[in-house]
């Protein structure tokens, strides 16, 4: 099936734009937003407004249809659906298939101070009405906080033996996170110890894709809670218990 | 609790003005029919559908009337001779002319044969009204009403387009769906008919389009567990027949304002108050709300200077409902956040304005709009707007809250703009939910001193317009400041004296209930 | 001059997109708006946000840099900067150049009914500070209103002798302007009017480039006032009165 | 004119408790320096530069007391033996040292010689201190300062690049500029050292680059005659060398509050209150206005349930600052907008939290965060929240508006977000502008209610940390629910109990100064 954008009729393609250009708000600057609108594959640009921004910069507003259409069928989102469990299922799962605690190991990495993230994720109270990882039964979450430099998080990873590990990071200006995680697995895989965690990370703008890419197992963004991570790092570590027989 | 303690002497002086206004243009009415009031007679009675030339039956009536013989005895003496004379039942009759095998009656019957012979058609659109009726208020006994009411519009040209939005606007949040018609329609001397798909700027009012969106909504109702009110214009030169198509179709709120179409589409003066009389009786009796115009003068005129006006309208327009039986619960006079925010304690302004509204006329469900003109393509700047007006509705306790769209400049909303709008709305709705209770205005403050300057220059104003009159105002501009001649305007040839033996049916009986 | 889109470093190419895509809100949903921001150009676009609107629709808010850029020497924008030019110095030209008094006949026409943009051009107040048409010394406004046909517009500017005819369009829903303005250039040239006038269309959605595409002479649009249409207007009559010669 | 009428009694109570608690933390901190302490009064002297490997050489000098010496004698008697030994001017001291041809002294100077063979240093730095302030005090005299000043940050981690939207940003209406530092500079125990191009989500604080925004800013200045203030961080482990740097490159705010970094940058509490304490003489000297940090409270806390930790930090502030001889004037205490929108009434918690601080710190020139933990990615839904905090920012009469952005849960802010910013709070001053003297909080409404619970809630819980210690309070995690240990974090080695011979030049002159 193809799709477009739908501003008010099927099929209509309407999309809203905006950007600035680094040149003053005249008929030169409305002429360069059209076409650069145009570039971008917009039939009819209309330049709904532009703002002076200073003497060397111009805002522009703009509407338009798309010509493009997305075809469902090529949309292959890796089957990253984890399977919605609660809580009692997980810990169920746990019990019947792993039959010991596991070790979940956390933190916020780098000079990256926020905890939010991490502790919505693991700390005892959650966030938005999910528990914590530190609530569930035969899990040992383990939060070291934020801040905590790579090698500081491996070493202690390798003390508490950790079955998975949970990386959050929530700057990303200048791709300050993909440096800091992609350290992450170089050194785990110096330690040699990269294939016995489940390695996962995540953040705001933190996509599974990028996660991946990485070289990451699973990667989480927002609105996801504890019950998402744990689904998924007990079905893996099921998954890879499997294999090893 | 009144919050502006505004002076009642001055409030009950405006009204008195306000009264005689109305009294001398009611007197006028009385004497006058038009060929939409005809139509309307038409409609209730039951007469529905089109020629092939897509002409409605109604009209071919009304025409065949008004080209042979006096419309101004009315169309239902003829059509009461016409099944006399053709010893046909109303169906019958309809097939037969509409087939040429009959024509409208030469002569027209006596009054009380009319009535007698009329009497079964009658009583079965009135029982359809009441009928609608009394659905519509065990919906509203049994989900309740909120106190401010989320308005939002569709108005894709496309009535099954509009269908699909107006549902998930209700699931959104929205209480209340407007149906925008197509520009243009309210010129238009005929009600166009069927089911439509292309419209401009909006989608034309039918009767099938109404019953549509009407099924649509009240499918949504159910599952939202509010009961989603309906709305349309009834307005232009087909007032009165567009509130016989709500009233069977179960709309609840009609635009109805004689005032909007002298003023932005040059309606003839004499034609549109003789149709908004009959069309106020049936939305009275059809228990359908009107919303009246005010909101658009400062659209046009300075919203600083002119905000007077905005009220002494909504006074006239108080008395002209009055006297066409509507109760205060169905008067949802309009007034709107129009002033330029970049003016000085504007937003002051806009809650003097609001307040007083509310305070003068406590039992009105006033409809509040969203700033309109003084958006630009700035889509930020109008979300920033959009959310100052939200606050002022909940501040001033308004009815019904007409949603702003950040693309008010651009073009009729989008789904997406729809969403956006009713989340800053009800978000706002409940992150200052007591603030009216939280606060007051103080004595000598701007807000206080601002409304009653306003008070006092519509009550100038009010007294003024008594001495020349409503139709020498108009002619003189004070409103919006657009003059309209008395002559002027489109349809004043559908205006007829009303002959001795006049006989509007519908309206007796309807007069009858108010007794 | 190449340029890219400003966000906060020069050549970052940054833009902003909203769009609603006629689909649930899931994972699918989030991988098509990516896969359409992609189509549009960007590079690593961000959907920022994702919201439900009903079952069958969803919204999204997408950040990214954009590949392309303008070439500023590829933008020629057709020399329409009218002279700025006061009241005065407009009528000093007129009776100088011209020596006669001109008619300007205006109309919102077809079923619009919006006033304000053609009063802000003729009516004696003005707008923002700029006085109308009527104000003007050797200038005949007629403002014919709203809600003008074309056929009423044409026997009036025949009427009156016009000079100069000032056509307002403010409702642009589904093309109907387009179908408005056109209709008119073919009436006038069935009268064979046409070459007697200086045709000028104005509205929030006209662009000179578009009025000029539908036969035209100008287009004006937001933030223009009677100085700009009257200058435009004064020089096209003197121009058109020096090739007569 | 007080609008809640809170009880002064408790607020006196509150004040109480507050100092009690600061005075024991005082007497902690005047029996100790730390490394970045003795840094500063190299760099008040006049130290500057870095080695080839970057590492500046006042950290140089301090660790080389350190590794041979002991540094609780103070830097200063250290650099004055050099002084004497090798019969120097310091400027050669300093060329002959880094060219390895000189030697930190191994017997400090006694106190009297150390005052004596330091005087010209102390007297030039602390001239040109004067100097700037003299020359701020000059173009406030000149510009006045606006009632409520707009705040907007630049952070683009590259210096060349943050001018320019500085710049721009004044001219569209910006008061205040501030660079946010980037990532992780809190954390280095060193201060970088010349113009940087390259930072993440901030850009490096340096004194080049202060110094390249200072100019950057007086000339824009001029051009729209407003005093364009400029923001740097005095916070982390470099807290009293950042102010230092600021007070000769004539900044006007600096961000400066140990708890901040205790809580959430996790430096060690002794360190940090002792760099805080000479921090803030040097900023009351210079005439450094101080933002504190308690709008970040609620950003990891409850902010319904966490409200009165906020004005409970404000009054332990506020205690330090007197302490540290800050007028109130220079006291930029912080509070934040950072309720839940969807809560019920939270807007109304807002208003109530702000105006408190409004009333209980009348002289304080209060800093307004806008919402940012409630800012999701939904940028027109985070234009609506801001909307509602600058109206807030109005009705309360704050003094720094700091604005909200709304790409805030996005990115630091592009260009055009900040113009979108500044257009809408300056829209909403002048639309809204006497809105807080046209309004009254009635009696026993929400926010009335709401400010007197916080209020009685932080006196409760001051009393608390009274008994127990500050100290133990942070360790228990009273405020943003964050345990620190007295032990734990960063920065604790550069700690160092004060000889009995120990001084401090600069100090004693400064104290001086304010007897
Ligand atoms: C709170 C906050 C702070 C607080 C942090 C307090 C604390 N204890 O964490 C304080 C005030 C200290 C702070 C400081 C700074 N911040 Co800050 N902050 C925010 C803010 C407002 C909210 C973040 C948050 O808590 N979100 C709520 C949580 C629950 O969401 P989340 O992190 O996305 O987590 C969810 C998912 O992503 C996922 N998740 C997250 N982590 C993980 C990990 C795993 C393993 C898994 C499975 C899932 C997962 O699960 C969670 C629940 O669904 C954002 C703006 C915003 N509105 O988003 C800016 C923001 C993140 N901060 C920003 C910046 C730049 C800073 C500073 C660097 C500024 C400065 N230079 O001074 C400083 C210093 C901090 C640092 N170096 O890290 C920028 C980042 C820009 C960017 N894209 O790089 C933002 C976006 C603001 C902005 N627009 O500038 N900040
Ligand atoms: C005021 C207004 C009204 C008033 C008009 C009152 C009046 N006396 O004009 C009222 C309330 C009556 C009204 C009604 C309707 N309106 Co209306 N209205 C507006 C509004 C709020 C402002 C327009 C305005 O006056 N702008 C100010 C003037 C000065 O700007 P301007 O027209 O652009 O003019 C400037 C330039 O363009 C130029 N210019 C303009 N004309 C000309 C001509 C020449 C020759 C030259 C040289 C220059 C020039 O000079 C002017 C000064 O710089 C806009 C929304 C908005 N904020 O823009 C909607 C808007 C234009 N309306 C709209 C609609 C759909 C309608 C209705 C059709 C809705 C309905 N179905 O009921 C009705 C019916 C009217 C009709 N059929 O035309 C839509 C149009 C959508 C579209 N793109 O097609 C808008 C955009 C609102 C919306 N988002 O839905 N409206
Ligand atoms: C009372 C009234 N009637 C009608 C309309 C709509 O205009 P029309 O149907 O004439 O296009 C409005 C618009 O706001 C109105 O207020
Ligand atoms: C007092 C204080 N210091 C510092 C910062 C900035 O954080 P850092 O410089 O530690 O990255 C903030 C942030 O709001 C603050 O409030």
């Amino acid at each position: 099936m193809n799709i477009k954008p739908y501003g008010d009729t099927l099929q209509d393609g309407k999309v809203q734009i905006s950007f600035t250009l680094p040149i003053a708000a005249d008929a030169i600057g409305l002429e360069a937003a059209r076409q650069l609108a145009k570039k971008m594959g917009l039939i009819d640009p209309n330049v709904v407004h532009q703002e002076k921004l200073g003497d060397h910069f111009s805002f522009y507003i703009v509407y338009g249809s798309v010509g493009v259409s997305i075809d469902l069928n090529d949309i292959h989102v890796e089957t990253f659906e984890t399977p919605t469990m609660t809580r009692e299922e997980i810990e169920q799962l746990i019990e019947t298939e792993l039959d010991r605690e596991l070790v979940f190991v956390g933190a916020s990495t780098g000079t990256d101070a926020h905890t939010v993230g991490i502790d919505a994720i693991m700390n005892m109270k959650g966030f938005a009405g999910h528990y914590g990882l530190e609530r569930y039964k035969h899990i040992k979450a383990v939060n070291l906080g934020s801040q905590v430099a790579n090698e500081e998080f491996v070493r202690q990873a390798k003390l508490l033996k950790a079955d998975v590990l949970l990386v959050s990071q929530t700057v990303t200006q200048k791709d300050i996170h993909l440096k800091n995680l992609v350290d992450l697995v170089e050194l785990l895989e110096t330690e040699q110890m990269r294939k016995d965690v489940v390695l996962i990370a995540g953040g705001a703008r933190i996509t599974h894709e990028l996660a991946k890419e990485l070289g990451y197992d699973a990667g989480f963004g927002p609105k996801k809670y504890a019950e998402d991570v744990a689904a998924y790092a007990v079905l893996e570590l099921i998954r890879r218990k499997k294999q090893m027989f | 609790m009144n919050k502006l303690n505004l002076d009642q002497k001055t409030i009950e002086s405006c009204r008195i003005h306000a009264n005689a206004i109305a009294e001398k243009i009611v007197r006028f009415i009385d004497n006058h029919t038009t060929v939409s009031v005809e139509r309307s007679i038409l409609r209730l009675l039951g007469v529905d559908g089109v020629d092939r030339y897509q002409v409605p039956l109604v009209n071919r009536l009304v025409d065949d009337c008004l080209q042979q013989r006096n419309c101004g005895e009315g169309i239902s003496r003829y059509l009461a001779a016409s099944l006399k004379n053709t010893q046909r039942n109303l169906a019958d009759f309809l097939v037969a002319y509409q087939a040429g095998k009959a024509t409208l009656a030469k002569d027209p019957a006596s009054v009380e044969e009319t009535l007698a012979i009329l009497k079964p058609w009658i009583d079965q659109g009135l029982k359809k009204i009441q009928e609608q009726k009394e659905l519509r208020n065990h919906w509203i006994n049994t989900y309740g009403t909120a106190k401010t009411q989320i308005y939002v519009i569709v108005a894709t040209g496309n009535i099954h387009e509009d269908v699909i939005q107006a549902q998930a606007a209700a699931r959104a949040g929205a209480d209340i769906i407007a149906v925008i018609r197509s520009t243009g329609q309210s010129l238009l001397d005929y009600v166009p008919y069927g089911i439509t798909t292309e419209g401009f700027g909006g989608t034309y009012a039918t009767q099938a389009n109404f019953r549509l969106m009407r099924q649509a909504l009240d499918e949504v109702s159910k599952d939202v567990g509010r009961y989603i009110r309906l709305v349309n214009y009834a307005s232009g030169l087909c007032m009165p027949e567009i509130a016989a198509m709500a009233a069977l179709e179960r709309l609840d709120i009609l635009l109805n304002d004689s005032l909007y179409g002298i003023i932005f589409r040059d309606i003839n003066m004499q034609r549109t108050f003789i149709d908004q009389n009959f069309s106020r009786l049936i939305n009275a009796y059809a228990g359908i709300l009107i919303n009246t115009g005010e909101d658009n003068y400062l659209t046009t005129s300075d919203a600083v200077e002119e905000a007077h006006t905005v009220l002494a309208s909504q006074f006239i327009n108080e008395a002209f409902a009055k006297k066409a039986h509507l109760s205060a619960s169905l008067m949802g006079l309009g007034h709107a956040f129009e002033i330029d925010p970049e003016i000085e304690n504007s937003f002051l302004f806009e809650i003097a304005q609001a307040e007083m509204a509310r305070e003068i006329f406590p039992d009105a469900p006033l409809k509040y709009m969203p700033p309109t003109k003084h958006i630009s393509g700035n889509i930020f700047r109008a979300t920033m707007q959009n959310a100052l007006f939200n606050l002022a509705t909940v501040m001033t306790d308004q009815s019904i809250h007409l949603l702003g769209m950040m693309t008010e400049a651009i073009h009729t909303p989008f789904l997406s703009d729809r969403f956006l709008a009713i989340d800053s709305a009800k978000t706002i709705q409940k992150t200052a939910k007591s603030f009216r209770e939280a606060i007051d205005y103080r004595e000598g403050g701007v807000i206080h001193t601002r409304a009653r300057e306003v008070l006092q220059k519509a009550k100038l104003l009010l007294g003024d317009v008594e001495k020349t009159g409503l139709f020498n105002a108009l002619e003189n501009g004070v409103f919006a400041g657009v003059k309209r001649p008395f002559q002027g305007g489109k349809g004043l040839e559908g205006v007829y004296v009303k002959d001795k033996d006049y006989v509007n049916p519908i309206a007796l009986r309807m007069e009858e209930f108010f007794r």
